[in-house]
């Protein structure tokens, strides 16, 4: 089999982002295809990697010509292999429905490549610094992307989420600081290694500064509040892509946190705790809601607290059961953000449309045979073979409040609203999403296999 | 290697970091709001230096004189910090400039802003 | 040959999806699709202990099967209780399609995709082994469900059967984790249930789930407002097939997993165990109350709706009372109300593709028009109103039989009162729509309408004469539960307390209707049209709205003394609840200010809690 | 195998056992005017006069149909009324009553009902739909009560077949003569009034107000025919009142005193539904008539109270 260095996924992306000016100056209508070009085989590097990591195992890669852990490391687990494929997969088939947008905005596509390569940049770095560097370039493309819509809502809600995100930023480097002043190393096995000899003050210190770093991105509950007014916004495309890449690679870093990095005692109760807020707020605060980008935000952090309960269960089954739901949010996510652009039920008459939706609702809510399904099955048997009843009860009554308000809001109206309707780009975009969505509901096997070698390696300590 | 938090420069960094936040907390003003995100960065920014601080060591600079150097990673971590905040820094910038196009003033009054 | 059926439904889901322009095409597409169940029956019924005539012996569907998902597997299995129920669903499902392929005139192809995904669900619902596969069809079955409702377009009805739909999932997958973290396993054979309140709570979670389903009492909300706006013929289904698998699983986890001896350890009055009791009492008030809000109603589909639920009931009280007698009654009674309430919803149907009304109001006088339907109607009224000349009486009658043998004395009582209230509903529909004055000039519906209503109709004098024919496949079921079957022969049932001998009333009424008919033939009569009447005045116009139709506000005395009682229904309480959480919802909601500062305060407090947090400990 | 000859001679004293119970019928409702012009102090016709009606219209000449579901109602209910008349014990002669029970005569008697009703719809005049609206109110109405005491009798007697009931009132064992039962009586005899029609609880056919309501379109033969069913369903409901509550008219055991316990049964159970009878048009002849919510609120509330009262004294009374 081809083995690639993990390192193209973010290079190849960032080098050729750079490049799309040039392109733009000698054909305008060539950048479209360009970046979905580049994004494309991104994807196709990224299934490859997918394939080398599942049959060899972790991949390390070391740049810049030092050895760790003075030199920089990638290293490329089984999670941040699904996730890298997750990420790369869904981002060209967003990138779609920017087709049928009569705006070419070459900023928007060069962002996109950046946001892209380095949300993958999280999850397969194997170094803390690098992965804040990569937190901050996807941070600045999404503030970019956020505001692209040029309106005040977007100018709005790309400020909330900048000012958050440079709190959030200074809180990692804070954090940072403290593992470095004490451990000089940054790599994430050397710290993994040693971090039992740092003072027990220090280390919680450490692990503060970052759950606040690294929760803002991942939309936990204390430190969400930019992501409704951001989501709002923006526009359904950036919104659509925001739920698939940055908060996808937010989530994955606090797992590493938890997991591999700075394992404190009560770690995992906090972050149990932090999961059934998110979850329970996000849930509840949708249900009066009125505007849909909104009520999908707010859905979304239900979302993202559920897959930290997954995670702080600390057990192998409701880590594949995160992984699952992660799948689920990302594809599910980004297709209803996607498909309800100009929406009225009226829009449901069109089957293309109406399909999608339904599957993407279902799969959020946790029917079968979609992913989200298997991702609520897991979680639920790993907590009922623990016996953790009220977790189960409160999760359960999140899944009926998503469900009451997913069907007030989706199908309000009387269905006899003209609607614009979205463009046969997105309609493409979000049919793909749909299928995507029920092969892995019906394949689960095929996810399984992985999952289950990521949950391993995650709790034994690995990448 | 100890450190005495009564040093001046974890005073000075402590007192940056607090008036950002302050600042960020309690203004409205966007510009206001973008100074305090500045001072709360270089707070950090000072905090980090003075962790690789050595008294009496050179600049990391291979110059055939190895007895004594700073620390050069974190010096390497706050020149990125700094660009990165510097970027940050613009883009708000920008971002306050087309909020004050769209609605004729960098406040973020509490009527029009998006919530709940 | 399963796996094969699964890849031609899924197929044939996708095929006649993607004919939504040919509707024609895709029904008959869909029809001979949706035969393949029926054939899987046929050639499962050596279960049953019926043996295939020879010339369908070439049907050999494997009985079990299993497919590997990887973290688990499918099973599926052939049981008696599964056959009887697949008996009851697979041969509605051809007719309902029948009937939709005249019925639908464009815009066809995804009832046909959404309806068979319904019958694929259903259809793994009835084999399932484990409660993982079991959960799988089920909410297959459910969403499909949702995708007819959405069709509707009615967004009550959407929001309703959406929110009750995950309630009642939530329910049931409560109680199945519950009972893995009991047994460790999600096999029902493999399960060792000991008498734990742990079960207890499990089994009642999960039949609450069911009881969404099956649209008891409380939980019924949402059936009123689907029945109404949705298509006929996935109504018919939905109300004659869909709904008894509610029933079939509250049956398979009460007396096939949980057993009736360990039901009864949690305590028993007068030798029924509580918790039967206690669904028993609650099906009573459902009918009753469903019977009550169905005479109220104008809307034909509405009134078929809470008949519905009324109907549905009963199947609850036999199966709360649990002895051979009462799981006999309700299973018939579930045959019954399957093809009676079918007919009457596609006889709906008929009459709304011939007039465009579903107002009883506004209807009239199609019995001389469409005398077919109103005859296939008629039967089926009888049997919904247990008239002894259908089968619908025997069940009935047994389920009466059983409340008196385990002295039910208050719940019987309620149980003939609605079946009382019965007669008032369905004279509404008869005089409503089919009697009266005529207001529109319409043809009979067409043939491809008639023949599904009419091959319904065949069970329900079938097991009239032969309800013995009926008990026999009840054996096998409660032999699996460690039960006989009550005393028969062909025509006649014995219980301990009296004896009901179908040939006698059959050849009794006919004789007695010899000696009418001579009666009346003794001498000639003259007929004329039948506004030719008393009233002696035309109205205005013969086909006018004012009319002297009696059907608006027909029962306006009875909703006169009924309706204070009924007003505040469950359905209010539903919404007190949905108000409960909108106020948390938004106290939440006000969390997000929409100031930057308040954000950054949170997380300054998250950090200074944290902190403290931390020196605390 | 079938005993043909025993076959013949069941279904021939069925026959004449039927058309005795038309003959009094005939009888009764020529009795009942008679009483009733007597207590209103006036001559009143003949008491053959039931006979002479039926007679009369159905040898009339014209006779005017409203279509082939009008003529259903003719049929249904003479069939049907006769039809349940088999199913219960006539002084003790239990026709066909072995073969069904008392749930299978409750559900008979709603065929020529619901007959009745087909037809009456299907005559398009609206006072006659309103008519079949009062009636199965009514019958709503008076079943609560009746249905409470019959499921109690049902459980003390631990049968539902009135066959069974019967025998097991004989040797004047009546129910009647047991306490609860006898408040159960003068329930049940509430419940007769309504079921039949005799006022307060004539509201369906209210000569007055709807021109007695569902027969207002018969004439001829139909009407011949529903006479026929109403007349017979004097007997048939007044049997059952005297089946549940005085032993049927049994007072002589067929095993000891052979065919004079046949004749003196027949006579006895003749009496008593006579004076069951005779009591409905003793309450018939001094009431107003109710309105139709009313006598849904009187037959709920108060006779189903005291209902409720017997079946708990049952429940406590009666242990598993």
């Amino acid at each position: 089999m081809v083995s690639i260095p993990p390192v193209l996924l973010i290079a190849f992306p960032l080098f050729f982002a750079f490049l799309a000016p040039l392109i733009n100056m000698v054909s305008k209508k060539a950048v479209k295809p360009y970046t979905l070009f580049v994004l494309l085989l991104n994807t196709l590097f990224a299934s490859i990697i997918f394939l080398n990591v599942s049959s060899g195992g972790v991949i390390y890669e070391q740049l810049s010509g030092f050895y760790p852990p003075i030199g920089i490391l990638l290293s490329v687990g089984y999670l941040g292999a699904i996730l890298a494929l997750l990420i790369n997969l869904l981002s060209p088939i967003v990138y779609i429905s920017y087709f049928g947008d009569a705006k070419n905005s070459v900023k928007f596509s060069m962002l996109y490549m950046l946001v892209t390569a380095s949300s993958t940049g999280i999850v397969i770095t194997g170094d803390l610094f690098n992965m804040f560097v990569f937190f901050e370039i996807t941070a600045v493309g999404s503030y970019g992307l956020v505001a692209s819509m040029r309106t005040k809502k977007a100018f709005e809600g790309a400020f909330k989420y900048i000012v958050l995100g440079s709190v959030g930023s200074a809180f990692i480097l804070l954090g940072i600081a403290t593992i470095y002043g004490y451990l000089k190393t940054l790599n994430f096995y050397d710290i993994a290694l040693r971090i039992s000899s740092m003072p027990p003050t220090a280390r919680l210190m450490a692990f503060i500064f970052l759950i606040i770093g690294i929760g803002v991105e991942a939309e936990i509950f204390p430190l969400n509040g930019w992501v409704p007014d951001a989501y709002e916004g923006s526009s359904h495309r950036v919104a659509s892509f925001l739920s698939l890449g940055p908060s996808k690679a937010g989530i994955y870093a606090i797992a590493r946190l938890l997991f591999t990095l700075i394992p404190i005692m009560g770690g995992f109760e906090l972050a149990l705790l932090l999961g059934l807020l998110t979850l329970i707020i996000g849930e509840l605060a949708a249900l009066k809601q009125k505007e849909i980008k909104r009520m999908l935000a707010y859905s979304s952090i239900g979302q993202m607290g559920l897959i930290l309960v997954a995670f702080s269960m600390d057990s192998r089954m409701a880590f594949v059961a995160a992984i699952f739901l992660m799948i689920s949010h990302a594809m599910a996510k980004s297709l209803l953000f996607l498909g309800t652009r100009n929406y009225t039920v009226g829009s449901l008459k069109n089957p293309f449309v109406s399909v999608p939706i339904f599957i993407g609702v279902l799969s959020i809510i946790g029917m079968p045979p979609f992913p989200g399904f298997w991702g609520k099955w897991y979680l639920m048997v790993d907590m009922a073979s623990q016996g953790f009843w009220t977790i189960i009860l409160l999760v359960i009554l999140a899944a009926i409040v998503e469900a009451v308000y997913y069907a007030r809001f989706l199908f309000k109206g009387t269905g006899t609203e003209k609607s614009e309707g979205i463009s046969k780009s997105e309609m493409t975009a979000i049919v793909i999403l749909a299928l995507l969505l029920v092969l892995v509901g019906l394949f689960p096997q095929y996810i399984y296999a992985p999952a289950v070698n990521a949950a391993s390696s995650f709790l034994g300590g690995g990448p | 290697m100890t450190y005495e938090l009564l040093e001046p420069i974890f005073i000075i960094s402590t007192a940056l970091i607090a008036i950002g936040l302050y600042g960020v907390m309690s203004k409205k003003n966007i510009l206001k709001i973008i100074l305090s995100l500045g001072l709360l960065d270089t707070g950090v920014n000072i905090l980090i230096v003075a962790m690789g601080y050595i008294p009496g060591g050179t600049a990391p600079i291979e110059n055939g004189n190895y007895s004594l150097y700073m620390d050069p990673v974190p010096q390497a971590l706050v020149l990125t910090a700094i660009v990165i905040g510097v970027s940050v820094t613009a883009l708000a910038l920008a971002v306050a400039m087309g909020y004050y196009k769209k609605t004729g003033t960098i406040e973020l009054d509490k009527e029009g802003v998006m919530k709940w | 040959m399963i796996t094969l059926t699964i890849a031609i439904f899924l197929m044939g889901v996708i095929v006649v999806g993607l004919l939504n322009k040919y509707p024609k095409t895709a029904g008959i597409i869909a029809f001979f699709v949706s035969l393949i169940p029926f054939f899987a029956l046929l050639s499962w019924s050596s279960v049953m202990n019926i043996t295939l005539p020879s010339y369908l012996q070439f049907l050999n569907f494997e009985t079990s099967w299993q497919y590997n998902l990887g973290p688990g597997t499918l099973i599926l299995q052939i049981t008696p209780l599964g056959w009887f129920f697949l008996l009851l669903l697979s041969s509605l499902f051809p007719m309902v399609i029948l009937f939709s392929i005249s019925y639908f005139r464009s815009n066809a192809g995804g009832f046909y995709a959404a309806m068979l995904l319904t019958m694929l669900g259903s259809f793994g619902i009835l084999l399932a082994q484990d409660m993982l596969t079991f959960y799988i069809f089920w909410e297959i079955m459910s969403w499909s469900i949702l995708a007819l409702v959405i069709r509707g377009g009615d967004r009550k009805a959407i929001v309703s059967y959406l929110s009750f739909g995950a309630l009642s999932a939530m329910l049931i997958l409560f109680g199945f984790m519950l009972l893995y973290f009991k047994t460790g396993t999600f096999v029902f054979a493999e399960m060792h249930l000991d008498a734990s309140n742990l079960v207890l709570a499990a089994i009642t979670l999960i039949v609450s789930g069911f009881a969404v389903k099956g649209a008891l009492m409380p939980m019924h909300v949402w059936a009123p407002h689907v029945y109404s706006k949705s298509e006929e013929p996935f109504v018919a289904f939905l109300s004659g097939g869909l709904s008894k698998l509610g029933y079939f699983g509250i049956m398979l986890f009460m007396y096939g997993v949980v057993g009736f001896s360990l039901l009864s350890s949690w305590g028993t009055f007068r030798g029924v165990p509580l918790f039967g009791y206690s669904l028993a009492v609650v099906g009573a008030f459902t009918a009753f109350a469903g019977t009550v809000l169905a005479v109220m109603q104008d809307d034909l589909r509405k009134l078929l709706a809470y008949s519905s639920i009324g109907q549905l009931g009963y199947i609850a009280i036999g199966l709360g009372i649990g002895t051979p007698l009462a799981l006999t009654g309700a299973l018939f009674q579930a045959l019954n109300h399957t093809f009676f309430k079918a007919v009457l919803f596609l006889a709906a149907g008929a009459v709304y593709y011939r007039t465009g009304k579903y107002k009883i109001s506004e209807l009239g006088g199609l019995g001389y028009k469409m005398p077919f339907t109103f005859l296939a109607s008629l039967f089926a009224i009888f049997a919904l109103a247990a008239i002894p000349i259908t089968s619908g009486f025997a069940a009935k009658w047994l389920l009466y039989e059983a409340a008196i043998e385990k002295k039910f004395l208050f719940v019987t009582p309620i149980m003939l009162i609605a079946g009382v209230g019965a007669f008032l509903y369905v004279y509404k529909i008869l005089y409503g729509v089919f009697l009266g004055e005529p207001r529109y000039n319409v043809k009979e519906a067409p043939l491809s309408q008639l023949v599904p209503m009419w091959i319904l109709v065949l069970p329900l004098i079938i097991f009239l004469i032969f309800p013995g024919w009926f008990v026999d496949l009840t054996a096998p079921i409660l032999q699996g539960y460690e039960m006989t079957a009550i005393p028969h022969t062909p025509y006649t049932i014995n219980t301990s307390l009296a004896k009901y001998n179908t040939l006698a009333v059959i050849f009794a009424f006919i004789g007695t209707l010899i000696f009418a008919f001579i009666l009346y033939l003794s001498k000639p009569q003259e007929k004329v049209d039948h506004m030719d009447n008393y009233l002696a005045g035309e109205p205005p116009e013969l086909y006018d709205y004012i009319s002297m139709h009696a059907s608006s506000k027909y029962y306006e005395p009875f909703e006169e003394v009924f309706y204070p009682y009924f007003k505040r229904g469950a359905e209010r309480m539903w919404e007190i609840i949905l108000a409960a959480g909108e106020v948390f919802g938004s106290g939440a909601r006000k969390i997000y200010t929409g100031i930057v500062g308040d954000y950054s305060i949170y997380i300054l407090l998250f950090f200074l809690i944290m902190v403290g947090w931390w020196l605390l400990w | 195998m079938v005993n043909y000859i025993d076959l013949t001679i069941q279904i021939l004293v069925a026959i004449g056992v039927t058309a005795l119970g038309f003959a009094i019928g005939m009888l009764f409702n020529g009795i009942a005017r008679k009483i009733t012009a007597r207590i209103q102090n006036r001559v009143g016709p003949p008491i053959y006069q039931g006979y002479i009606d039926v007679l009369k219209l159905f040898t009339k000449k014209t006779n005017i149909s409203h279509g082939w579901i009008f003529d259903l109602a003719a049929l249904f209910s003479v069939a049907g009324i006769a039809l349940a008349f088999l199913f219960l014990p006539v002084a003790g002669v239990s026709l066909l009553s072995g073969e069904g029970d008392l749930f299978l005569i409750l559900y008979l008697l709603a065929i020529p009902a619901l007959g009745f009703a087909l037809g009456a719809g299907a005559s398009g005049n609206p006072n006659a739909a309103v008519g079949i609206m009062r009636a199965l109110m009514t019958m709503l109405a008076y079943e609560l009560p009746l249905v409470m005491v019959i499921i109690a009798m049902m459980v003390y007697y631990d049968t539902t077949s009135l066959a069974v009931i019967v025998q097991k009132q004989a040797n004047m064992h009546w129910a009647i003569f047991i306490p609860v039962f006898f408040i159960g009586a003068l329930v049940a005899d509430m419940a007769l009034q309504g079921m039949l029609m005799e006022k307060p609880f004539d509201i369906p056919i209210a000569p007055h107000e709807i021109a007695t309501g569902p027969m207002v379109e018969f004439g001829g033969k139909h009407l011949g025919a529903l006479m026929l069913y109403k007349m017979m369903g004097i007997v048939v409901e007044t049997t059952l009142f005297v089946d549940l509550f005085l032993g049927g008219g049994v007072i002589l055991s067929v095993s000891q005193f052979g065919w004079l316990a046949y004749v003196v049964n027949f006579i006895v159970w003749f009496l008593l539904i006579l004076f069951v009878f005779f009591i409905a048009l003793l309450i018939n002849a001094v009431f107003p008539r109710f309105r139709i919510e009313q006598a849904l609120k009187f037959y709920w509330k108060y006779d189903a109270l005291v209902g409720l009262l017997i079946l708990i004294w049952i429940f406590v009374g009666v242990t598993p």
